[in-house]
């Protein structure tokens, strides 16, 4: 019983977190002459008030969660990628050029197809960094860092060029953006909300990220490579090669965020000449979930979605009580740092909890039968 | 005490509620500002808050938050749902149907997808450019002229390439550089970038986009002249900015306002000009202009606006 | 058109746009080395940098003091230094992912605070140039390297400083070790916790000047996210130097030059779509890395919170 | 206070320690149960116990490392609380740690001066710190090269690292954990000399070994734990190592495993003339040429740094050997990668089992598999089989004794011999063709000790082909059918197992060569 409760707790935790966070912004909130009630009444409504306003928050959430899932692989392996957003971007290009090449082919080909094209395309991203890192020691938080700003550069070169619109392409607007994919490509929507089946993906594929990593062979390589270098490759691990793995398919998850955000949502690529315009700032935002998630690719679920509830209840707020969108960012950034800063209790409470089963264990134990039994034999 | 009213007195009582979705903040001295600005006017016009009702979300760069934002602006019943950024044209496309009694407005664009509730707004922002390219022209001596823009793309495009022909059609002996910083935000780039101009040998620069303000300095610090866009920009640096085009979005919205209480919902594209009034030169007072440069801006804005220049765009 | 890329007018001008532009990243990553060197990614200088930036921006415009308004850059700095240390170091949490909350907290309390505070655009007059004399009248280089404001030439001091406070101190020996091995530190005395509270916050105060720099000495204004990226590019060159000031000067230096050389190469007009070109610098300081192979491995305690683990 | 009270340092003796009652429990293990234990000024006092008696949990304890559940420390007589090193090192308490407390990137002069004020304020006074590192290796007769980087020593030399450290802080009270478990006899020796210099000027000592000839030979007194419990306290005087053993195992330890005879068989490993670089740049192998049969032990001995890493590390691929061959059964294996060479069921046991060795993070069970997760049972198409992984581990755990709470428990909260029996269970339980082992038993308790060895000759009866890298001369004699001396790079000579002496082993160790033996040196 004891125990169920503590569970709960660790569950509930980053909620907890979060609601302190919350807290200290009300004092920010009664600065800007704002009713925290009102305020916070309006995030809630905004995240989880009706079925839109909740299949909203998963919408929100799905990117994220996919990046999440590349995040606990590499993360694990002890491969920092920062690159979600540049990956994200390439995975997106490159599923949206299969979108507009192929109009003739059956929708779910081409649906397939596409979130193949976004898995390989972020999975180069990805790789790229992954490979300079193992082959040429170049630290992948500069490589992803850079690939980033290569990848938003361009996404703005192709989209004003050699992919725009062709109705774009003729008027002197010229808005850098694709043209629309044709309603068949459109990933099927779950009820009748925004939300779509790329969210049914992406838990799907948190199962699957939880069996690559603690049920296969792959998975146990990349965490011992991220554990320990020296001892993985003593015990004839290819060291470099699970490094890039690990990067790889991070990379790779983030790609298909990009190609789930394309036929899921936007139905296009767009860009306003930064790379968050079109991620959102997923590619970031997922290394916060995967953290929340203590890099568990099932606990990022709850965690995705407790971040894109936040987001998307911000902008509600914002909208409500008509606070500067900079009130949103300070909430954001506080609930991150509140929440990443209160996993010291899960760990002490489950120090604490480990040391009381020891000892139980320990104390009806007397060492002097054990004693005779070895002298016994 | 609408409630006891009737009904036809209500309706006049009852405010003119607009939304606006921005991509940038409100007071980013440029594209969101200049929005943000014309709705304080009209509201100034029509009465006080309580008559012209205006919410925002500012700094919308995400596409699907602002479709969200659109979205929900419509379900709570605001008369004019405005997106404010042309890449929220596909979102509004896709929301308007579904809120028939709504009015949305995006920009800018000339683009209204054939939707009966749907406005579009643009500006021709060649027009305030092409001025400012004559001026440049005329007061640069070395003949060299520097441009800071963010991407190739949309207004800022449309505003290098008025301002080129400009200094084209008034002296093609001016070299104009441009540089595109790859950035909307990026201050430093864009000083640097101005003072790139300046090493290059331009005497006189001009920029689009928010993060120009980094820029505005370098020209103040080498004494070049500026142009301003979308805002008036002379504040900043007082000495040296000779002419802004300034967008007077407040034009076209009234115009859709009284068209949407007359229960005309959309269907119509709006171009901001320097002849409808949308567009606006405003002079740097301070700025000791020649009486014959003033004369040729003159002449330069009196021929967009009669039709008497053509404006050729690459 | 590209061998007027040789001609002098252009070298002069990316080389001293290089020494311009490389004085934030300099302060930024410097602090962020010695962060680092102890054993703490900080991913949140973008952040520190943006309220360094509006404080010394608003404390300079309000008092009309420039010193009083890098002191405010510092004094910002150094709480969210203090607060970075406070989470990372007491309350162990995962460095990375503080590091990126502090750092949306900076970028949106920066932009609160310019909102509610200034409320537009401003401008203000800077750090004036200081002509060393004699120096500065050497024809070409002379109008480089000895006509900066003070912050420049504070960003250039700071490398050898830095050098010799890690190398040659009992301080530096302590930050080395104990982002090597926080144990054998910590069985030996050295208080780890301490250690680590001082270079995050002399991180903090770094990045806080860095911003300073930009807002009161190169840009003379504040804008919302002014910064742009700025910060993560810095802390992506202590990577480039390899911990090493002198590295990270090299970094800096290349990766602002090169960003001036592709402006350099869109004014003289040569035929790459101005993507293509803004790509340039990121592209290069890969290529360098991959060019130089270095061996250098990261701290190994970095990102490691210390605990006795009892 | 008398002149008496101070030591020669000008360090305020400590006339007596005492801890009192002290508990300490650690998720799943009570550690120290009510344990009792003193140290007096001029003796060495020998804590005793199997691997994971609780040991090095009291002495960090003591060292301010650990806060005990329960229980008072009395210094003098006084209680003090000890809440950090910097409060042990101020009372006077030195601690050598059993793993060791050094910065691999910093230079030994660096590691010593680390934490110290200096004579120049706030900047390093490094030259001075090498002076005197000079000065206490030339007294205590150490060999050391204060410019050197740690991470280039050998771990003798680390080893002699953690001892200047001590010495160079003049600790009045200097707690040893397992300080000869990596040093060679003469080493151990020249040790001894250092201690007893100690002991006659007044410090304390507190003298952690599985060596029980070490501990009758130096120590004063004794103290058993055994599961974290005080079994007693005697001087050593009134004790054998025997009566030691049976003491604290609680039954009958035999010393000489039973050998059997040997069966050579075909020649499993063969190098030739086989040169490599080390990672100081310097050569680490000049040439190197021998032959390992079936069924054969052929012990290296040596004092480290002599070559024994370059020579596990070139034949198991970990190295890149820059000229001569590798074979395996008759195979070419030179430069091959280690996977491939570990899969033709080479077994290797690194030294530095810390690091190379196991995954601290891991759980028992998945270190375990570190080499064979692969293969079948623990794994099939690519999927782990934790059933098969499971029972594996459990197996294991029973067989080497190895003493942990669970399968699932992390092995970074093993003690330190019981670390070391996952990497001996997991390589000796494949099966392998041969074995190369560097220190098998380093750090293992008699019990353990006596199984390891057991195993490696059960091997080599099974026809493995078993090279036995050791710095412990009495293993290598009570092990090896050949015994091949390796110096600065070379072997100096093969000599087989009957014409090997201890003095004619130091000899060849010392690089002299004696002119009656066959050199093997091509
Ligand atoms: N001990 C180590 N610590 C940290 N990184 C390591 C270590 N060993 C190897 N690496 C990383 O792996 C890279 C190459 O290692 P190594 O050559 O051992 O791999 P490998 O097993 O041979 O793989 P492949 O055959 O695919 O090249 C190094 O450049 C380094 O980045
Ligand atoms: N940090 C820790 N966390 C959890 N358990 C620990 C920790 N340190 C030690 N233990 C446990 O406490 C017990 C005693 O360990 P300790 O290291 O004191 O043994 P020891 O007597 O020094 O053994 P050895 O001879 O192998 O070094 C062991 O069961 C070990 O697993
Ligand atoms: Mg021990
Ligand atoms: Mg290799």
């Amino acid at each position: 019983m004891r125990s169920k409760l503590s569970t709960l707790f660790d569950a509930l935790l980053p909620v907890i977190a979060t609601l302190a966070a919350l807290a200290v912004g009300t004092v920010m909130l009664l600065l800007l002459k704002v009713n925290p009630i009102e305020a916070y009444a309006a995030l809630w409504d905004g995240a989880f008030g009706s079925a839109n306003s909740f299949a909203e928050t998963l919408v929100k959430a799905t990117p994220l969660l996919l990046v999440a899932l590349g995040i606990c692989i590499s993360f694990r392996g002890d491969v920092i990628n920062i690159g979600g957003e540049g990956q994200m971007i390439v995975g997106a290009v490159l599923a949206t050029w299969v979108g507009l090449t192929f109009t003739e082919a059956p929708g779910w080909l081409i649906i397939a197809l596409a979130l193949v094209a976004g898995f390989v395309g972020g999975g180069i991203w990805g790789g790229i960094p992954g490979v300079l890192k193992a082959y040429f020691n170049v630290n992948e938080i500069l490589s992803t860092v850079m690939m980033n700003a290569i990848a938003v550069q361009l996404m703005n070169f192709l989209l004003r060029g050699p992919m725009i619109d062709p109705a774009q392409a003729e008027l002197a607007s010229k808005i850098p953006q694709t043209a629309r994919l044709i309603d068949e490509f459109h990933l099927a929507r779950l009820a009748p909300t925004r939300l779509h089946a790329g969210a049914l993906i992406a838990v799907v594929l948190a199962v699957v990220v939880y069996i690559l990593l603690w049920r296969t062979i792959w998975g146990y390589r990349i965490r011992a490579v991220g554990q320990n270098p020296h001892a993985s490759r003593y015990a004839g691990i290819k060291v470099s090669r699970y490094m890039v793995l690990a990067l790889l398919l991070s990379g790779a998850f983030a790609g298909l965020a990009g190609a789930v955000q394309v036929y899921g949502v936007n139905y296009r690529m767009i860009t306003d000449g930064s790379a968050s315009g079109f991620t959102g700032s997923a590619g970031f935002n997922g290394i916060v979930a995967a953290l929340f998630g203590q890099l568990h690719p099932l606990w990022s679920i709850p965690a995705s979605i407790l971040f894109g509830a936040l987001l998307v209840g911000a902008n509600k707020m914002q909208r409500v009580v008509q606070v500067p969108s900079a009130l949103i960012t300070v909430l954001n950034g506080l609930v991150v740092v509140f929440v990443v800063s209160s996993e010291i209790w899960r760990h002490r409470r489950q120090r604490r909890r480990l040391a009381a089963a020891g000892e139980e264990e320990a104390q009806p134990k007397p060492d002097q039968p054990q004693v005779q039994k070895e002298a016994g034999q | 005490g609408g409630s006891t009213a009737a009904p036809e007195e209500a309706a006049a009582m009852e405010p003119f509620r607009v939304a606006v979705v921005m991509p940038s903040a409100i007071n980013d001295l440029a594209f969101s500002q200049s929005m943000y600005d014309a709705l304080l006017l009209i509201q100034e016009e029509m009465g006080g808050p309580e008559m012209f009702e205006i919410v925002y979300s500012e700094n919308m760069f995400v596409v699907d938050d602002a479709a969200a934002a659109i979205r929900d602006y419509a379900s709570q019943g605001y008369d004019l749902v405005i997106g404010h950024g042309s890449q929220y044209g596909s979102s509004l496309q896709e929301i308007a149907p579904d809120f028939p009694e709504t009015s949305f407005a995006w920009g800018t664009t000339s683009e209204t997808f054939g939707q009966p509730n749907i406005f579009a707004y643009s500006a021709s922002s060649q027009q305030g450019g092409y001025v400012n390219g004559v001026l440049a022209a005329t007061l640069s001596q070395s003949a060299t002229i520097g441009v800071v823009g963010p991407i190739e793309v949309g207004d800022a495009k449309l505003y290098v390439d008025g301002f080129k022909a400009g200094v084209a059609a008034t002296n093609p002996a001016v070299t104009v550089n441009v540089n595109y910083i790859g950035s909307f935000s990026d201050v430093a780039l864009a000083s640097e970038a101005a003072t790139t101009h300046i090493s290059a040998g331009a005497d006189v620069l001009t920029g689009t986009a928010q993060m120009v303000v980094g820029a505005i300095g370098k020209a103040e610090e080498a004494n070049a002249l500026w142009f301003g866009t979308q805002s008036n920009q002379t504040s900043l640096a007082p000495s040296i900015v000779v002419a802004n085009q300034v967008y007077h979005w407040e034009v076209a919205l009234r115009e859709m306002i009284s068209m949407i209480q007359a229960g005309e919902l959309g269907g119509k594209a709006f171009d901001a000009t320097l002849a409808n009034g949308g567009e606006v030169m405003e002079f740097n007072p301070d700025y000791a202009l020649s009486d014959d440069a003033k004369a040729l801006a003159d002449s330069t804005i009196q021929g967009i606006i009669d039709g008497s220049i053509t404006i050729t765009l690459p | 058109m590209i061998t007027e890329l040789f001609s002098t007018t252009v070298l002069i001008g990316i080389l001293a746009s290089g020494i311009r532009l490389a004085t934030p990243y300099l302060y930024a990553a410097i602090g962020e080395t010695f962060s680092q060197k102890s054993g703490v990614l900080n991913l949140g200088v973008e952040g520190q940098m943006l309220l360094g930036c509006f404080a010394a921006f608003y404390v300079t415009f309000t008092t009309g003091s420039l010193w009083l308004g890098l002191l405010a850059a510092i004094a910002v700095g150094a709480l969210m230094g203090l607060a970075m240390a406070f989470v990372t170091v007491n309350l162990r949490a995962q460095q990375g992912i503080s590091g990126i909350g502090f750092y949306l907290f900076g970028l949106g309390m920066s932009d609160l605070l310019f909102q509610r505070l200034m409320g537009t655009v401003e401008t203000v007059q800077g750090f004036p140039k200081i002509y060393i004399p004699g120096l500065s009248e050497i024809p070409g280089i002379g109008e480089i390297f000895f006509n900066q404001n003070i912050l420049v030439y504070g960003a250039y001091l700071l490398v050898p400083l830095a050098w010799f406070v890690l190398n040659k101190t009992t301080l530096g020996l302590k930050i080395r070790a104990v982002g090597e091995n926080p144990d054998a530190a910590d069985s030996l005395g050295v208080n780890v916790a301490r250690v680590r509270y001082f270079t995050i916050i002399l991180g903090g105060i770094l990045s806080g000047v860095a911003g300073a720099s930009l807002s009161i000495a190169l840009l003379n204004v504040f804008q919302q996210n002014m910064t742009s990226g700025l910060g993560f590019i810095a802390v992506a060159l202590v990577y480039f130097g390899a911990w090493h000031p002198v590295g990270v000067l090299g970094g800096a230096l290349l990766f602002s030059m090169v960003n001036s050389l592709q402006l350099w190469v869109q004014v003289l007009g040569i035929p790459i779509p101005s993507d293509i070109a803004v790509m340039m610098p990121y592209v290069l300081t890969i290529l360098v890395l991959v060019a130089t192979v270095s061996r250098v491995r990261a701290p190994s305690a970095l990102t490691k919170p210390f605990e006795r683990d009892e | 206070m008398t002149e008496s009270n101070l030591l020669p340092s000008g360090q305020k003796r400590i006339d007596s320690l005492e801890m009192r009652g002290i508990t300490k429990r650690f998720p799943g293990v009570l550690a120290s149960d009510h344990v009792n234990f003193d140290v007096k000024s001029g003796e060495v006092h020998a804590l005793l116990g199997e691997n994971g008696a609780g040991k090095s949990t009291l002495m960090k304890i003591l060292y301010g490392l650990y806060h005990p559940d329960e229980g008072t420390v009395l210094l003098n007589g006084e209680p003090v609380t000890i809440s950090s090193p910097t409060d042990s090192i101020n009372l006077g308490i030195g601690m050598i740690h059993q793993h060791f407390m050094l910065v691999p990137t910093l230079t030994v002069a660096e590691n010593v001066a680390l934490g110290l004020p200096s004579s120049r304020g706030a900047l390093t006074d490094l030259d001075k710190v090498s002076n005197r590192i000079l000065e206490l290796a030339k007294i205590y007769g150490l060999k050391i090269d204060p410019d050197a980087y740690v991470w280039q020593l050998s771990v003798g030399q680390q080893q002699r690292v953690e001892i200047i450290k001590a010495l160079y802080r003049g600790a009045a009270l200097l707690i040893l954990d397992e300080p000869t478990a990596v040093l060679t006899p003469q080493e151990v020796d020249e040790l001894f000399v250092i201690m007893r210099q100690m002991v006659r000027d007044g410090h304390a000592l507190i003298f952690i070994s599985h060596k029980l000839h070490e501990v009758v030979e130096i120590c004063n007194r004794v103290t058993v734990l055994r599961n974290g419990r005080t079994i007693g306290t005697r001087p050593t005087a009134e004790t054998t190592k025997q009566a030691l053993a049976n003491w604290m195992v609680g039954r009958e330890v035999g010393f000489a495993p039973d050998r059997g005879e040997t069966k050579l068989g075909e020649v499993r490993l063969s190098l030739d003339n086989v040169q490599c670089g080390s990672d100081r740049g310097t050569p680490g192998l000049r040439g190197v040429s021998f032959d390992v049969c079936s069924g054969e032990i052929l012990g290296f001995a040596g004092v480290s740094g002599n070559g024994q890493r370059e020579l596990a590390e070139s034949i198991t691929g970990l190295r890149k050997v820059t000229s001569g061959k590798v074979y395996l059964e008759g195979q070419d294996i030179t430069n091959m990668s280690p996977g491939d060479i570990m899969e033709r069921m080479l077994s290797y046991i690194p030294e530095e089992r810390m690091r190379d060795g196991m995954i601290k993070d891991f759980t028992v069970a998945e270190n375990m598999i570190l080499r064979e997760h692969q293969k079948q049972p623990y794994s099939k198409n690519g999927f782990l089989n934790l059933r098969g992984i499971a029972s594996h581990a459990d197996e294991l755990i029973q067989k080497f004794r190895v003493k942990t709470p669970s399968r699932e428990t992390m092995a970074k909260n093993l003690s330190g011999g019981n670390i070391q029996k996952i990497v001996l269970a997991r390589e000796i339980s494949r099966n392998p063709r041969a074995i190369l082992a560097a220190q098998p038993t380093r750090g293992l308790d008699i019990g353990a000790t006596e199984y390891v060895r057991e195993q490696l000759i059960e091997q080599r009866n099974k026809g493995a082909a078993v090279m036995l890298i050791s710095e412990d001369l009495d293993e290598i004699l009570a092990l090896s059918d050949r015994i091949a001396v390796i110096y600065e790079g070379q072997i100096m000579d093969i000599i087989t197992r009957e014409n090997a002496t201890p003095e004619k082993l130091g000899l060849l160790m010392a690089g002299v060569r004696s002119e009656d033996a066959t050199p093997v040196v091509k």
